[in-house]
């Protein structure tokens, strides 16, 4: 069902956690699909300096997310806006079609924390 | 890396007795029961003494036994062909909302055709209360239907009761026990059963095959028509190596129940105390009156974390279980099982079915009560509403958010 | 004592190929494809495989293949799922009077429900005259059901040209492909079919499996309700093992098809024209051009004796064959198709069908050669009927009522 | 499907033909059920001395068939008037279910023989 590098991502996912002087906070989901997804930013001069995860889902939940501070990481915020879901499954070559709507959400939860970051710091 | 299989509710291994059985079934005697000639004789009689063999574990006699796909047919055919066959009689069905997809979807089904159906509600531990059942009961009651054991939690309903009730109002009575054939004692006349499914899959057998009880004088419209197959109440060539299958699998099923009971069931209560005792913040989904459970059947969910991630953690260990979780089911919703007993929606994500089997062993277990505490605390730590909270450096929207749901 | 088996339109062996690809799938591989774990994975891929390979036979997409338990199955799917579906659309179907009894006794429930059916009438020969067909269309008409090959006869019917007319007036088509799958070249796309039903008993696959091809954007109304299997559309956990081998036999069959053709069309004509040289009064069932007749199909009327005599006779010589009497059909009338033929009561009754497949040999035709004439004859010297009106002793009141009829 | 005796009755069957002298001849069945049979008598001082049959039918309607003129054979007119179908049956070790309605009339075609000899010699 899921692809090699989701299993990787899934298996080892890179960035859990969260960051204590996060300066952006991102969550999407809600409980009754299974799928919450929680990203700490820290920027500094525009740029994403780390980032971190925390998701309650499924596997292809926990990957996207792993695989989404991967792709963040280093770039500006304008660069990290561009990424989209879809990018996002494309860079774990793919994921099962019923996957696509529920679980597919880490890069919404980057915009989310983007914004976050903006409002607070704009 | 060991593989355990604790998946036995949702599919079994084919016996090798099974499969001995059914192998010269595919290569001399490949003939058609229907047939006249050698090829069709030397296979007509392994089905009728198929028939005897799953009637005898049901206590039925073989002409009330009509071979068909699997328990989804069973259902399907069961419920429809009764209501069709009383039309006129009443449009009424009570069922329950713990019931398997089969069933659920087909009254679902009859209600867009003018069917009522009342679900009956089950307590927080999926207990039906009989007296609901009989408050129910009206003048256009035509079918009950009620599971003999559920899948996902394993509680056994009362079903020689329930028969009772049926029998004293006229109604005709349903049950799929696709789950309790094999697991548990089973008597058709006892019960007050006028119709009862069994899958293969689940006892041994092979998929593809399954057998519907229907009491003799039960009219039944057929859900597929054609042939005089079954004595007109299944068209379609026979699968002959599965039922040949499923007929040794209730023979074995009848030799082996009570020691297989007490085996199982002693496995799974180690299982249970043991994760009970072991992970905090776990639940029992189902009666915690284990007499009242399938002795192979334990249903958890540990919370904080969800089910189809908890799977692929325990897969990465060989283990094989299920959850109730949508993302394991296909469906956008979790289980409507957890849904029915009022599960929090995050803990019903989180529902975990361990099922074991005849081959399940000891060593398993204690592999399971090893592996299990890092696994959940491994997804725990990765979750945002593990703990969530706790932590004073922000407002926990989502903790509140779901807590709400 | 040989074993000659003659029978094929009516089951076949399973190929050893196939049983060697099913054979993990009761062992190792046993799981349920819904599962999220290895032991479902090791098992999803393989039903996705074998869809591949059906479409691929078809010249269909996979997406558009369901699997079903047999024949039988699909056409009741096919047939009652497309009216409810297509209700207030219209409520008239057309189909032959020469179906299979899966096709032919679905309508006759459909007549009861409110639907009008028009059942084609044959010529002599057991063909249909298309201009009849659209003459039969109405603005109620939703579907049309015309067998691609005929079972007792083996005539095959013009489907492409039938596939025209329908998508001229825009009416669903469905075909019972049963016997033309394996031994005609089948193209979904070049047919415009909507709706064709296959049936992996009759290809060397075993019992109990079956597909169904649903042209995309089809729908349908599940016949089985229930589980999310082939995605949504026929519930019911998957008989693996039985998909597998129709998968595989489907490919040999892609493969070999034309080489068969050949052969099986060879031995065919060789039994054909030896028994209409050989023995007397003998009628040909079927149309006499052989290009429109299956490959592997005769069915031949003996005068004066009836099919299931003759037929436990060859068997005394094991030989298998069947017969269109009665008396093997397990009805109490004689062959519908040859009712429709208007062939002649007594000669219906004595309908005897061959049909070769792939491992027929020009030893066993040779054999079959041999053994028929004196068979017939022994049976005709039994008979009240035969010879009678030549013995001047006695008024022949029989034969007067028998050909009167 | 079918017993022993039915097959032994079907693969050998007594006494089929005709009987050029006979003096009493019965038919049942019809076309449409796809048995016929017809019984020739031969009686002399009220007892069958000789039977023979003549069958269109399946294996049932050629065994019952023989198996009746066996046990005609011998009797008198009013002890073979009281074999019935059902004793015919018996004497086979019993018949499919399906077959017991339209093959099974030998006795019927017994006693129409019998009846056509007191017509002719009553
Ligand atoms: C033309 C035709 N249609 C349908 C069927 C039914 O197939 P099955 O026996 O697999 O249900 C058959 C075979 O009996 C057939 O020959
Ligand atoms: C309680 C119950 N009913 C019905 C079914 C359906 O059986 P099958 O998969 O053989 O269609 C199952 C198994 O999935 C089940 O557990």
């Amino acid at each position: 069902m899921y692809t090699d590098k989701v299993m990787d991502h899934f298996t080892n996912p890179r960035n859990v956690g969260s960051i204590d002087d996060a300066n952006g906070v991102g969550e999407v989901g809600n409980a009754s699909c299974g799928d919450i997804m929680k990203i700490y930013l820290k920027v500094e001069d525009n740029i994403i300096k780390d980032v971190k995860f925390k998701t309650f889902g499924c596997g292809a939940a926990i990957a996207t997310s792993s695989m989404v501070t991967e792709m963040a990481i280093g770039k500006t915020i304008e660069e990290a806006l561009e990424l989209s879901n879809q990018a996002v499954a494309e860079a774990l070559d793919g994921l099962p079609a019923k996957k696509m709507h529920c679980s597919n959400l880490a890069a919404d939860a980057l915009h989310e924390a983007i914004k976050n970051y903006k409002e607070a710091n704009g | 890396m060991k593989q355990i299989y604790l998946d036995y509710n949702a599919t079994t291994p084919v016996r090798p007795e099974v499969l001995e059985a059914m192998l010269p079934f595919y290569k001399e005697q490949f003939g058609n029961p229907s047939s006249v000639h050698w090829a069709g004789r030397a296979v007509a009689g392994a089905i009728e003494k198929a028939r005897e063999q799953v009637a005898a574990l049901l206590n039925a006699s073989p002409a009330e036994i009509v071979f068909v796909s699997c328990g989804s047919e069973g259902d399907n055919m069961a419920i429809k062909g009764t209501l069709e066959a009383l039309k006129g009689k009443g449009n009424h069905i009570i069922t329950t909302a713990v019931e398997h997809p089969a069933v659920l979807e087909t009254c679902q089904y009859l209600e867009k055709n003018g069917y009522d159906v009342t679900y009956l509600p089950v307590d927080c531990d999926g207990r039906l209360n009989l007296e609901d059942l009989e408050a129910a009961i009206t003048d256009q009651t035509v079918l009950i239907s009620v599971m003999w054991a559920n899948n996902e939690t394993g509680n056994i309903y009362r079903i020689e009761e329930i028969g009772a009730i049926a029998k004293k109002h006229n109604i005709r009575f349903h049950t799929d026990a696709v789950q309790a054939v094999g697991k548990l004692p089973i008597d058709v006349q006892k019960a007050n059963v006028d119709l009862l499914v069994l899958s293969g899959h689940k006892i041994g057998a092979p998929k593809g095959v399954g057998a519907i009880y229907v009491r003799r004088g039960s009219r039944m419209v057929p859900l597929l028509h054609g042939g005089h197959q079954e004595r007109n109440r299944r068209a379609g060539t026979q699968n002959v190596a599965g039922i040949v299958g499923l007929g040794v699998a209730c023979e074995i099923a009848a030799a082996e129940r009570e020691e297989v009971y007490q085996r199982m069931r002693t496995l799974r209560d180690k299982l249970e105390d043991g994760l009970l005792a072991q992970i905090p913040e776990i639940k029992l989904n189902g009666t915690p009156d284990r007499d009242h459970r399938l002795p192979n059947t334990l249903n958890v969910s540990f919370a904080y974390i969800e089910g189809e991630s908890l799977l692929m953690n325990m897969d990465m260990h060989g283990i094989a279980a299920s959850s109730g979780s949508a993302c394991s089911s296909g469906s956008l919703e979790p289980s409507h099982v957890m849904g029915a007993m009022c599960v929090e929606i995050t803990l019903a994500h989180s529902s975990t079915r361990f099922s074991l089997g005849p081959e399940t062993t000891e060593e398993e277990i204690d592999t399971v009560l090893e592996v299990l505490p890092a696994a959940v605390q491994r997804l725990r730590d990765m979750s945002p509403l593990y703990n969530c909270g706790k932590s004073s450096s922000e407002a926990c929207l989502i903790c509140e958010t779901v807590r709400r749901i």
